[in-house]
């Protein structure tokens, strides 16, 4: 992607991870380049209680390793380890 | 049942509800007329929870049940198809309350019907373990002071 | 439910009836406060029976179960005080059903409740085996053209 | 006993036995020292239909050892191997 380059991503908070961020969706505009670490570090910079929390991340439904590159467009899930059953 | 999901093959089905379930029909509708045996798996809420830090036991009032729905259902099918790849079974049914429960109801039904017996237990034991490591759906437990998202173990 | 029996102790039960079994039912009656989870074999009518002899499969057009009643009730008691001395369980739940079943019916619900999953799983797998070994109950499987009474495997 | 004592015996039958023997239930009045074997064959002389089967014979409510003795009143129950479930 060229430095112009822009993504707009949406980001989906549940249950711990919404109650950190006082949301439970938001809209983010960002560079291009972006990992699935990167994104939970500039996150946990932008809501601070969410650095309580050890955060797992979905891209589009599906569970991401950290080091995966994100993409224009993409449903990212933010949230604790699941506590379902 | 705002909440509910159903996507269905075969007689397998994982859904999501907001109402009650109810444990016989969901080991009903997972048999073919070759078996003779589900294994059913249900969770409910429980009343008295032990604080994993203190080791003290509190008493819940109710749970809350929240899901990221299309992924969960996602989540269960996978585990579905892993698990008819792993086991000698027949069909496989799970269904996950969510939102307000009172204690004592069911939140979760698991139903693996079979040919015979063993590997149904065997599939049973092994989707309700992973369901608990794998499928996004979060527990809030609420005391007369307070409230706690439980955190899973992995 | 003229064949019915109950003897309760705790929340056990052992019981004979010539009524619909309600797996919910019996899953619930066992469930103690500080448990979270119950473990159900539910065996019903089938439609389809391979005949161990031949391997023809045969279409069954309904089932009579038999028991010797007063022995068949304290047996299954049997199996429960066994089970909770080998496994670490609250409580168990055995209903079976006597006279005729159509097919699709449930014939037998076994219900554990335990506080961990693990031995739940375990118990259960082994009542159902040894009820089949040592409960006096007996089936028949009505076909269009006769019938037999099955024979145990031991 | 002495040679002269008699028992007082109460057969059950179920399922195939039932069948074999035409009966649900017999009254049986024998002489004393009788094992669970022999009255076995002798019910099955009785019944020549039971020799088919494989009998499993319990005692007042509680299986029973081949070589047990039976008492006077003893409930005797006559059956197969078991297909509940």
């Amino acid at each position: 992607m060229g430095l112009l380059s822009v993504m707009n991503l949406k980001i989906l908070f549940f249950g711990a991870t919404a109650d950190a961020a006082g949301s439970r969706e938001i809209e983010l505009q960002t560079g291009g380049n972006l990992t699935v670490e990167r994104l939970a570090r500039d996150l946990t910079r932008e809501y601070p209680a969410l650095s309580k929390l050890k955060l797992l991340i979905a891209v589009n439904e599906e569970y991401a390793e950290a080091e995966s590159d994100l993409s224009d467009g993409d449903k990212i899930a933010v949230f604790t380890a699941v506590s379902g059953g | 049942m705002a909440f509910a999901q159903t996507t269905e093959h075969s007689l397998d089905f994982a859904e999501l509800t907001t109402g009650p379930i109810d444990i016989t029909s969901v080991a009903r509708r997972v048999v073919p007329p070759t078996c003779g045996a589900t294994v059913t798996l249900d969770g409910y809420a429980r009343g008295l929870t032990k604080d994993k830090a203190t080791g003290e036991i509190r008493k819940t009032d109710h749970l809350v049940y929240e899901a990221y729905e299309p992924m969960a259902v996602k989540e269960m099918y996978k585990l579905i198809e892993q698990a008819k790849q792993q086991f000698e079974i027949a069909n496989i049914g799970i269904v996950h309350r969510l939102g307000k429960l009172e204690i004592g109801e069911t939140s979760v039904v698991i139903s693996v019907a079979a040919p015979h017996r063993k590997p149904a237990f065997a599939a049973c034991e092994w989707i309700i373990r992973e369901l608990k490591r794998t499928v996004p759906i979060w527990k809030k437990e609420v005391y007369a002071d307070g409230e706690v998202w439980v955190e899973g173990a992995e």
